[in-house]
């Protein structure tokens, strides 16, 4: 495997940023950085990069994030005050070289290795569960029926939270969302999402992230067909076409736990994309959780 | 015969080379030649990724079979007069089932991890990818008529006078949005979106990652393939021998595939689906009466 | 490869499909006995078509017929399946047979 | 039967060949590592569930839409044979199919449920 | 070769029809149906029918597909993360499986079958066109018609909302005991129409 690895030394590196308190600026630049390649999932990545400050309450989500980096991993913390003893603080504005050293660092992993549930052994077959649908197979428990808002079928019902780090979702937006197939049934804004600063609601950038999540760069945009790809009625063309030409959106939206409910998942994210991170990070409250 | 399967098997890779520097080209990132290899052999050495309570075989499986479904669809493509890897005479259907199990293979690779991201993106592709295969259905049945064929040779040995994209010109946009869906791609590309953080293959790391990439990069081989021989005439052309054509026009394919891909946005599935069923849907039913009455003796 | 191992693999197929129909309680399991018993019989259809019918084109007409017949009773069955479970939240053979509105 | 024998060996190559290379790397895997990808945050349960499908009416009226494509199949082939025939014969069948088309879109199939 | 071919082909038909009610995930289950179905499609290529081998597999790989979404909507524990054996009448259900089986084979060993094999010559998806747009018009016109009303109807049948209201309204889970209290959810209350935020 001699050459596989003589090839592999001049790949890029694979990098999962974290977005912190007034990191999102910093992180696009991160696309002009030479051998650095910024991957959506950490399960694709080789270096976690933390860029901007994380509260110490989130910490958790952090070292879970760092271990669904398959080993071996390296952090860095970039412009960003260590969470756990791992990693290279960078101050300055080039991470570059950090990135490049923790590309060859083997972090261990910071959560310890226990199952979400104790199953193993339990259950008629040992694998946790009992009866159809009891138990913790495999150290969790199947999700159960609930009431559906849309069409009436009561069919199981998957909650979870999601973010604060979820490349889809403003970073810092922590959401308890309980959805029925890829319908959010009901909401919950654990953490608002972090500040961000001025420069999170320049209009460039925030007209980038949308186009992102849409699969264009920005230079497609100019065909107008990037607007007709939104649904009509819910301000998301209107706020999308000020960005492009440059505006700033001073809208505010309505609180999350009132507006996600009853949306699909591509139109939720796209939604929470189309205001400025200021202006959801407002109707948001602080530290409900 | 197997002379034509060893062409295809030696070919394949450098065309999922090209494949990838197109990709590059079209994301503007430097190192174009280079980058995929190495990339691809950094994956290769890194660990694979097992969730809480995978589906083991099917997640181990999915990307062959993907790649095997581009294999079989590849090889129904002739390379010049006479020379073609498989030889059946329903080559058409044959492609169209290629199509079919696709949408089964992206399926079972985003069901078997069992989390979330990859789940919700399997089942919006089967709501996209399902009617998308309609739409290629009608558009290659167009391109069967008159060739009075299901053979593959056939239709384009009937393309001799006139190339299909000039004969019937709605065929070969319509059937690049079913490229882009079996390739998942930009405005189709419901299973591995940015909104679901890679969707499908968010739980990927490694080499099952490489071999998923691989697959699909050979898929748009295959598709690009396909769409040259259905509607630029294939191996047909003045000159040059015939596989260099069909070459050449395998690789503007792509090109187009690739660049289609990046210029238009992504709907929400729910208006996609009706965009599919209510807009190209009917178009391909004027392109099947268009080609009807222009093929009338 | 003769009539009779073909019509045997096709009897085979429609047993198992009749012990999957019978015996599950589930009515989208039972479907998919129903489906196996058709597989078998497409089977059986194509091997009388190709060994004892001479290549008539009744005998593709009819493979299509039964892929057509499952086509209907899938979609059929689903769409049952749906006002059911919305009914009575239950997909079990036996809940059908309480059924009053 | 040479028909076939090629694309089953093609096929079985494929799987050989992915099924190879991901043997390469060791899996081993700690439950931290093993926890979906959600950012960060957890679930509360499995994510395989009784899947809340919102297209299903679509999917029903698409497989009995699909069956028509048995038919067009054969039809291409004989269709410049037979000619005005074919054309009236399918534009027909086709238009048939179209009124249930129209009257799922009417009845609003094509949304998310 | 063909025999040997026919032989794998039909092992792997049977088994994996076997496997479909042996499988606790129900994914598993349809495919394996699906696998079932692609090696009916293969024998029938062998028996030199490439165009309808053909169209089994890309029916079946749809069909399959859509049996994959409604197996796991309805089912509980979909993936079998519990293994669990959900049977009636097992043991006269085999019975018949068998008794089916055996007749079967013996009415196929001990008829006189007659035959006429495919000319090699024939022609036969041309000879299916013809048949379509001969003979067979009618048959073929009325499939149409069939395949329409399945569409209507099933989208009568699944849709929620009917045009006296929806068709929930009212309903009762089962009990958990005969006559007993429903299960799961309270009877709807008409919590009014459901929302339609999607589509356009």
């Amino acid at each position: 495997m001699s050459w596989l690895s003589t090839l592999a030394h001049d790949a890029e590196i694979a990098v999962f940023a974290a977005v912190g308190q007034h990191g999102l600026g910093l992180t696009e630049t991160l696309g002009r950085q030479r051998g650095v390649r910024l991957v959506s999932s950490p399960r694709h990545a080789r270096v976690l990069l933390v860029a901007g400050e994380v509260e110490s309450a989130q910490a958790r989500a952090l070292e879970r994030l760092h271990a669904q980096i398959p080993p071996p991993r390296g952090t860095v913390w970039w412009q960003a005050p260590r969470l756990f003893e791992r990693g290279e603080t960078v101050i300055g504005d080039d991470p570059g070289e950090a990135i490049r050293r923790a590309a060859g660092a083997d972090d261990p992993e910071q959560r310890p290795d226990v199952p979400p549930h104790p199953w193993r052994g339990m259950g008629p077959h040992g694998q946790g569960g009992h009866g159809m649908m009891g138990g913790n197979p495999y150290g969790r428990p199947m999700a159960m029926t609930a009431d559906d808002i849309r069409d009436g079928l009561t069919l199981d019902a998957y909650s979870a939270r999601f973010g604060p780090f979820l490349p889809a979702l403003p970073p810092g937006l922590v959401l308890d969302l309980t959805m029925q197939g890829d319908v959010i049934v009901s909401a919950a804004a654990a953490s608002p999402p972090y500040p961000q600063g001025p420069e999170g609601d320049a209009p460039t950038l925030c007209a980038a992230r949308m186009l992102r999540l849409m699969g264009i760069g920005p230079r497609a945009a100019h065909a107008r067909g990037a607007l007709m790809a939104l649904p009509k009625g819910s301000g998301m063309r209107r706020r999308l076409a000020a960005w492009l030409r440059g505006e700033t959106v001073t809208e505010s939206p309505a609180p999350p736990p009132n507006a996600l409910p009853g949306r699909e998942w591509a139109e939720a994210v796209l939604w929470l994309a189309s205001f400025p991170p200021s202006r959801l990070r407002a109707v948001c409250p602080e530290e409900a959780a | 015969m197997i002379a034509a399967t060893f062409a295809l098997l030696l070919s394949l890779p450098l065309l999922v080379w090209v494949a990838a520097m197109f990709d590059r080209i079209g994301a503007g990132r430097g190192r174009v030649v280079m980058a995929p290899l190495q990339n691809g052999a950094a994956l290769l050495l890194r660990p694979n990724t097992e969730t809480e309570a995978p589906d083991q075989l099917n997640r181990l499986l999915a990307p062959g079979w993907y790649l095997a479904l581009a294999l079989v669809g590849l090889s129904v493509v002739p390379f010049a007069p006479g020379v073609v890897a498989s030889d059946i005479a329903t080559g058409l259907v044959l492609w169209g089932a290629c199509e079919a199990l696709t949408v089964v293979v992206v399926f079972l690779h985003g069901w078997s991890p069992n989390s979330p991201l990859p789940l919700i993106g399997a089942y919006r592709y089967v709501a996209i990818g399902l009617p998308a295969m309609l739409l290629s259905m009608f558009v290659l049945i167009g391109a069967a008529l008159p060739a009075q064929s299901l053979s593959v040779a056939e239709v384009v040995e009937a393309q001799r006078d006139l190339w299909n994209v000039v004969r019937q010109p709605l065929g070969l946009p319509l059937f690049m949005a079913l490229g882009l869906a079996i390739t998942l791609r930009g405005p189709f590309d419901f299973a591995e979106g940015a909104e679901l953080a890679g969707g499908a293959s968010a739980e990927e790391s490694g080499p099952a990652l490489a071999a998923w990439r691989f697959a699909r990069a050979a898929m748009l081989v295959a598709f690009s393939a396909m769409a040259a021989t259905a509607f630029l005439g294939g191996y047909l052309g003045p000159v040059l021998p015939g596989p260099a054509w069909l070459l050449l026009k395998t690789l503007a394919v792509m090109a187009a595939a690739v660049a289609a891909g990046r210029f238009f946005a992504r709907m929400p599935p729910a208006r996609m689906l009706t965009f599919l069923w209510v807009v190209l849907l009917p178009l391909s039913f004027a392109n099947l009466a268009l080609v009807g009455v222009e093929a009338l003796p | 490869m003769t009539l009779a191992t073909v019509l045997i693999v096709a009897a085979a197929l429609i047993g198992i499909g009749l012990y999957g129909a019978l015996s599950q309680q589930s009515f989208v399991m039972l479907m998919m006995g129903l489906e196996l018993m058709l597989n078998g019989a497409i089977l059986g259809v194509m091997g009388f078509w190709a060994f004892a019918l001479g290549g008539a084109p009744e005998g593709q007409l009819l493979a299509i017929i039964v892929m057509a017949v499952m086509a209907v009773e899938m979609a059929v069955g689903f769409a049952l399946v749906v006002a059911v479970y919305r009914k009575r939240q239950a997909d079990m053979t036996e809940s059908l047979t309480t059924m009053r509105h | 039967m040479i028909q076939i024998a090629m694309p089953v060996v093609l096929a079985m190559l494929a799987i050989a060949f992915t099924t190879a290379i991901q043997r390469i790397a060791r899996t081993d895997a700690t439950w931290p590592r093993r926890a979906p990808f959600l950012g960060g945050g957890l679930p509360e349960t499995h994510a395989w569930q009784r899947f809340h499908v919102r297209y299903y009416p679509m999917a029903l009226l698409f497989i009995a839409f699909e069956m028509e494509m048995m038919f067009m199949y054969p039809w291409a082939v004989v269709y410049v044979e037979t000619g005005v025939k074919a054309l009236a014969e399918m534009g027909m069948f086709l238009g048939i199919l179209s009124i249930g088309i129209l009257y799922g879109w009417r009845e609003g199939v094509f949304r998310w449920q | 070769m063909i025999d040997a071919l026919f032989l794998t082909l039909s092992a792997l038909a049977i088994w994996s029809g076997w496997r479909v009610f042996r499988v606790d995930s129900m994914v598993r289950a349809s495919f394996l149906l699906m696998v079932s179905f692609i090696a009916v499609g293969l024998i029938a290529v062998l028996l030199a029918a490439p165009y309808i081998g053909i169209a089994t597999i890309f029916m079946m790989a749809v069909e399959m597909m859509v049996m994959a979404l409604f197996m796991v909507m309805f089912m509980m524990n979909p993936a079998g993360l519990n293994p669990m054996v959900m049977v009636h009448q097992h043991r006269f259900a085999v019975v018949a499986g068998i008794v089916a089986f055996a007749g079967l084979t013996a009415a196929a060993l001990l008829s006189d079958l007659p035959s006429r094999p495919v000319p090699e010559s024939a022609e036969v998806v041309r000879a299916l066109g013809h048949e379509l747009l001969g003979p067979s018009m009618l048959i073929f016109e009325t499939a149409g018609v069939t395949l329409l009303a399945t569409m209507i109807g099933a989208v009568v049948l699944s849709a929620r909302s009917g045009r006296y209201g929806d068709s929930d309204a009212g309903s009762v889970p089962p009990g958990l005991t005969p006559g007993g209290e429903p299960a799961g959810r309270k009877p709807d209350d008409g919590r009014g129409r459901p929302h339609h935020h999607g589509g356009q």
